[in-house]
């Protein structure tokens, strides 16, 4: 882990308690994925499945923010974006496809028990899954999305995949067709952010895996993110109680946004770091043009290597910054304000195509080695990219950056 | 919706012939490729799916012939001066449907090229291999034996370092070669080919271009041995594998062009290699253009088809520009390579340069321009089933094929600058 | 050194006429302009030192002749089908030197291929303004006015907007047009020019096409006041200033093409001005290539020459690779214009939006290729004296006219996307 | 101002004499160089030299550093860095050429009189030319170049410009048709990075302008940064006193570089506010296709936008991420160390190479208007060219990168 201490990251700013679980996830990381990785491949049962178990059970990744009191480990501080960066960036250098859910989970630990915000019933209702069992709660979400068949309701923009209606204290979910961010197939608990029939206020509302009404597609193949299982929901006249409605503000849903967010750009920095542990090694034992030059000595491979080292070390500099902004809404403001929340996804998007550039180039430099699978490069490559489609697009992320610096209204 | 055909290329170089087969190939890969590509994507090791379309394309319609004089059953297009742009016709369509298969149906003709084109056709081969490529309806395919272990690209790297550092060696023993060595890489290896041609040294470490052989080797004798398909991030249809020669005997009139030949005419293997490579950039993007369209014109924002919204239709355009200028740049490459009488031989420093330069530009451009469409498709681009993730995977192998970026870089550099010790 | 002619371009399209004025052009380059052209770039208010290498050239050598009828005393350029391709050639050499000496150059022209080209050649008009250009030794000037105060670029939004937002208004009064309006930004202005053609409304509001009128106006004439030249970033030899037209007063026939036509034959403007500019920058480029040349053979690194550093000639590379690529793209370009039997009217919405596609392209990739070259030369590359920083500069423009990126990334996607509200 | 604000920086680490100081540049640079451009454009006598002896002088910029007890402000310890980054983007918005001669007085100052590198001995020499003078004293750097004429002494691959050799407590300089950062006209003080003859270790030496021997050609040409009139600086045997010898070592040599870089990026950020203020007035008032389409809501228009506020936003945060980095010793290191030089030079080439990009775009967006000089933006175009420049080649600046990330020895 010492040569990633060369990437300079705010140490200032962490606990040593930040510091001490990096060092034992870097270590689970190594020992559980990145060693295993040539003898299990991407196989979900045999690999992806028990390190995500160890991960979020044993290490407590998804006992984190809930309170003591229901079993949690009430770290549920606004400092506990610096954690959630120092963890994610350590997850995502094994796998990207586990830290993609590990994030999902942390982002909606922050939305329900921020020291600040805590949901007092939402966190009674919920903790105990997270807290007394023994696998893993894999958390996956339903967001409007950008495209759509035309018949949603739309809602800046973006099309709502569920609708929901409240009647007798019972919410009454439908959706057909819904894309899920991760998990389809696996996935225990679901976040919707729906449209409400009738009203303009749209809720976000939790929706057990197993309720009667849920259906599920076949699993998709895609490009990357072995560990999010993903498949298309149907929602059918889902029913759920009025408790399961989280909130139905925008400031709580761009909450669990910026800490979703903050978590998916501490993972790009973490396969960026594995990248550039594949590409030193390369660099100091391959040799070009015959005998003599070893490749991060030859000027242009050497510049190029310095370029993606600059690439990666700007990219955690900004996940810290992020973390940091997180840290202290006192003077940056509330998770969940408009500003912190453009921020974020400023953030995770620059990480986002700051890797794929990155990624591309340390397999332009590895050539044949970069897209083999044995060299296991191309897996960050692939899953990175994944990550940022599901992320969302740029131009309409842009969008949120103009409503925000430029007061634009329509777009 | 408009047809992939909209996309500018020089019409004063096409060719009846060239066009004629690529309606062919246009009509079967629509019947034959797309509808069941998905599957050939996990069919790496086994090519179980791939080989039937190849055994229509090649064996039964014939096109693995194209090269041979037409005396020999070929259709004679090695001796035409529209080679290039009638194969990046056809190129560009199998890509179209799928870039591995692009790759392996382009490998069954390039070690050809040697023996079949003029200046340096070499009639006895021609008579010698023509009947495995025209007598039967199989399939036949061919591979390019270049890469070693120790060297990633050096073999690629000929100008600088002038085949010294090749370790597969030709010993002459009588009337034969011997030939002992390790391969790797090579487009239609993990099983697959029938045919090889193979960089080999006469002599171990010499920078005399006489030394370097390249000699052609059934892939039945004994002697040779190919490893399983590697596991690669994409072009399942492209299998590439290690092979291993072990005292392999092939008789002396088996190298290509003889003495300082193998040498020259290896420029015109890395010059098609590029021109083709541009292709297959083509045909990829013009499958993405289909299916973007389709996707902008069938998904809604705000009640009106995406395509609408300015900000969509600021990817779109850069993408068609894209297209536009990758496409020119291919055509013009290939027309390039084709009038020797006009742009000088292929194989020289200079084609060979400005190939690399065309191939490169086109490459980063077009990979720069699917990354864009894949994040505009938002979780649709990383899909299987919109396919433009598949054809992201497998466009970056043919940027990275052929030595890398950076041996490119030295070559145009040192053509274009006249540098002399990179 | 290399020379700049080492760069890719289709041989097949070049014709004796263009290359020969090609060459006149690269004479007259480098004895009249390449040693003072650092002087014309302070020299944007007067033109003291810009005017008499235009009379050289444009006046004595009578190249502002070349598209009028032979029996008129012209060189009949404006009825062959490779006027572009040679134009491309002429622009590329004179922007090599300064381009916007290039500028100034083709706007001579452009307005007078509304009436000396076919299908639209107004012998009237070709007898009426010949006497003009071509009975002089003095340079004589036109300018296309068209940008209007308060539009920006919707002049040249001409699908979108039909020509509904021009202020600038012919009322018929008897045999006469009275015009009044004001236009700002047309190259030739702030005095330069002798012959205007002027964007018109004879409806203001209207969206027919009918109502669109493109008229001649000579400079002299009562009413027309040209302002002084605008301070801008660069292309000094590009003047640009306000026209206002006050009751000015010109024969009916003086219209280009008539109703409906001169709407339609204004897409023809649009993609010669995509052309040309294709053409300034590889101009720029050639230029530049000659000057890094000499860069990095001259400074040195570690005893070496730069150009021997790996990490230097990836930048060469790349810099070359560009070239490679835009002139290509150009040269199809400009070929596309010519050969309308081929590739379709040169005005009709496809070729717009591909010629928009192409420049655009085509001027990003050059002026991102060029900012690299000025970063490898550190601080000789904010020199004046090493020229790259004047091009820098220069070039810059070229990118941002004719309505700007968004205007031309829309109308590729319109076309090529068949987006219907952009 | 208030409109800068939307761009987050950790205001939680600046102190109110910070945001003080901030706030008054602002307003200086926006009454006296702002305001005046129209009138004056880069007339250097009539706006640049007064509005930098205002600077200099009377905000006392060229005093902060240097001890109380010889009339400065003994503004000196690390955190200083945020004082640098919060002043800079206030003169960078001003003028960039301005602000970069600031960034030099600013380094010089850092380098001599730090806290705990404070050196006594040139501090008393050289404090009072800043703390007692009512001019602007304007320094220049005379550093090693890439690519030479052949016959200059190399040092990591770059030229130098300057020999030193010392006797009898003298030392004794040579260089011809050197070029120095900026200011060859005007300067009155140039720090020299020296070979020394004879001797492996260089020296860094104080020339005082008028010291006999010096002579200056006739000013450049040259794309942007009226501000510094440069010239080429002969020097034939010049002769200076021992005690102007301020270092021999790498370390206070990066020192003074880490200072310098940590200038230029804060510069850098200023011309992109003020490239952000230009287009915002631009999008709200351009009126685009006939009548009913303000810019700014334009979905492409308006995504453009949001871009370059993007990029401005990640510049800014980088800007502090570095002055975060030198505040802070213990945690990262000494600035002249070599990853907190390293982190400089990236930060400072990442920033210029964001400018690029974001000032072209917001060219690209205002067309003509982009590049005629009325609407002002095209001089931050082509100042920050100018300053990307003369901080030199990034190719170069990779192999820094790559000597640190993968020890790489002989690039």
């Amino acid at each position: 882990m010492k040569d990633l201490e060369l990437f300079i990251y705010p140490k200032n700013r962490l606990h040593q308690t930040d510091l001490d679980l990096a060092a034992s996830l870097h270590d689970l990381a190594q020992r559980e994925i990145v060693d295993k990785r040539l003898e299990f491949k991407e196989d979900y049962d045999k690999l992806l499945k028990p390190s995500l178990a160890k991960l979020m059970v044993e290490m407590g990744l998804q006992r984190m923010f809930w309170p003591e009191s229901l079993g949690g480990e009430e770290h549920n501080g606004p400092e506990a974006s610096y954690t959630v960066v120092a963890a994610l960036e350590q997850v995502g250098r094994g796998d990207i496809g586990v830290s993609f859910l590990v994030a999902h989970s942390l982002a909606l630990q922050a939305a329900l028990a921020m020291r600040e915000n805590l949901n007092q019933e939402a966190c009674a209702r919920f903790a105990p899954l997270f807290c007394e069992g023994k696998d893993p709660v894999i958390v996956s979400f339903l967001l409007p999305v950008f495209g759509d068949d035309g018949k949603a309701p739309a809602w800046r923009g973006k099309a709502f995949q569920v609708r929901a209606m409240s009647k007798n204290g019972v919410w009454k979910l439908e959706g057909k067709g819904v894309r899920p961010t991760c998990s389809g197939v696996d996935a225990q608990l679901f976040g919707a952010w729906c449209a409400v029939d009738g009203e303009d206020q749209p809720a976000f509302i939790l929706v057990p895996g197993d309720a009667s009404g849920i259906t599920r597609g076949p699993e998709f193949k895609k490009t990357g993110l072995a560990a999010s299982r993903n498949a298309e929901v149907n929602l059918a006249g889902v029913e759920v109680p009025a408790e399961n409605c989280l909130f139905r503000g925008e400031l709580e849903y761009r909450r669990l946004l910026s800490w979703f967010w903050l978590g998916l750009s501490a993972t790009t920095v973490g396969g960026l770091l594995a990248a550039y542990q594949i590409l030193k090694e390369w660099g100091d034992n391959r040799v070009i043009k015959g005998k003599d030059s070893v490749f991060k000595e030859n000027p242009l491979t050497g510049a190029l290597m310095g370029e993606i080292a600059q690439d990666i070390s700007m990219s955690r500099l900004l996940a810290y910054d992020l973390a940091g902004i997180l840290a202290d809404p006192g003077t940056f403001g509330d998770a969940g304000s408009e500003g912190v929340n453009t921020y974020a996804l400023m953030i995770v998007h620059q990480n986002l195509a700051t890797a794929e550039r990155a990624i591309h180039r340390t397999m332009e430099l590895m050539a044949s080695a970069g897209y083999a699978k044995e060299w296991q490069l191309e897996r960050y490559w692939r899953d990175l990219k994944t990550v940022q489609c599901y992320l969302g697009s740029h131009e309409l992320a842009k969008h949120d950056f103009s409503r925000w610096f430029y007061g634009a209204r329509t777009l | 919706m408009r047809s992939i055909d909209v996309f500018s290329r020089p019409l004063e170089y096409l060719t009846p012939l060239g066009e004629q087969v690529g309606e062919i190939i246009r009509d079967w890969v629509e019947r034959e490729v797309i509808p069941y590509r998905r599957q050939f994507d996990e069919d790496y090791l086994e090519h179980r799916y791939i080989l039937p379309p190849f055994k229509k394309l090649l064996g039964e319609y014939g096109i693995q012939r194209i090269l041979f004089p037409e005396d020999l059953g070929g259709w004679g297009l090695g001796h035409s001066d529209y080679l290039c742009v009638a194969a990046f016709r056809m190129f560009e369509e199998i890509a179209r449907a799928d870039s591995g298969m692009a790759v392996a149906f382009g490998v069954v003709f390039w070690p050809l090229v040697l023996i079949c084109c003029e200046p340096h056709v070499n009639r006895r081969l021609c008579e010698e291999f023509a009947p495995m490529f025209t007598s039967t309806t199989e399939p036949v395919f061919s591979c390019m034996a270049m890469t070693e272990p120790q060297g990633g690209s050096d073999i690629e790297n000929m100008e600088v370092l002038k085949g010294s550092t090749i370790r597969t060696t030709a010993v002459r023993d009588g009337d034969e070669w011997v030939i002992n060595g390790h391969k790797l890489w090579p487009t239609n290896t993990g099983g697959v080919a029938n045919l090889m041609a193979v960089v080999c040294t006469t002599n171990p470490g010499s920078r005399n271009p006489d030394d370097i052989a390249i000699i052609f080797v059934p892939c039945d004798i004994p002697g040779v041995t190919q490893g399983p398909a590697y596991e690669k991030a994409g072009m399942a249809a492209d299998k590439n594998g290690d092979i291993w020669f072990e005292n392999v005997r092939v008789p002396l009139w088996y190298r290509a062009c003889g003495p300082g030949d193998d040498a020259r005419y290896y420029g015109e293997i890395v010059s098609m290699g590029n021109m083709g490579s541009i292709a297959f950039a083509v045909g990829v993007m013009l499958n993405i253009y289909e299916k973007l369209q389709e996707y902008v014109e069938r998904k809604t924002y705000r009640g009106m088809p995406l395509k609408e919204n300015d900000a969509v239709a600021g990817v779109l355009a850069d993408f068609a520009a894209t297209v536009e200028a990758v496409r020119i740049i291919g055509y013009q490459c290939a027309r390039m390579c084709d009038r020797q009488d006009l742009y000088g031989p292929r194989w020289s420093p200079e084609i060979v340069a400005r190939a690399r330069a065309h191939r490169y530009f086109a490459a980063d451009r077009a990979l720069e321009a699917i990354g864009k469409v894949m994040n505009l498709m938002e979780c649709f681009g990383a899909d299987r089933d919109w396919d433009v993730e598949k054809h992201w995977r497998d466009i970056k192998m043919v940027q990275l094929w052929l030595g890398g970026k950076q041996l490119s870089q030295m070559e145009v550099a040192r053509w274009f600058f006249e540098c002399e010790t990179l």
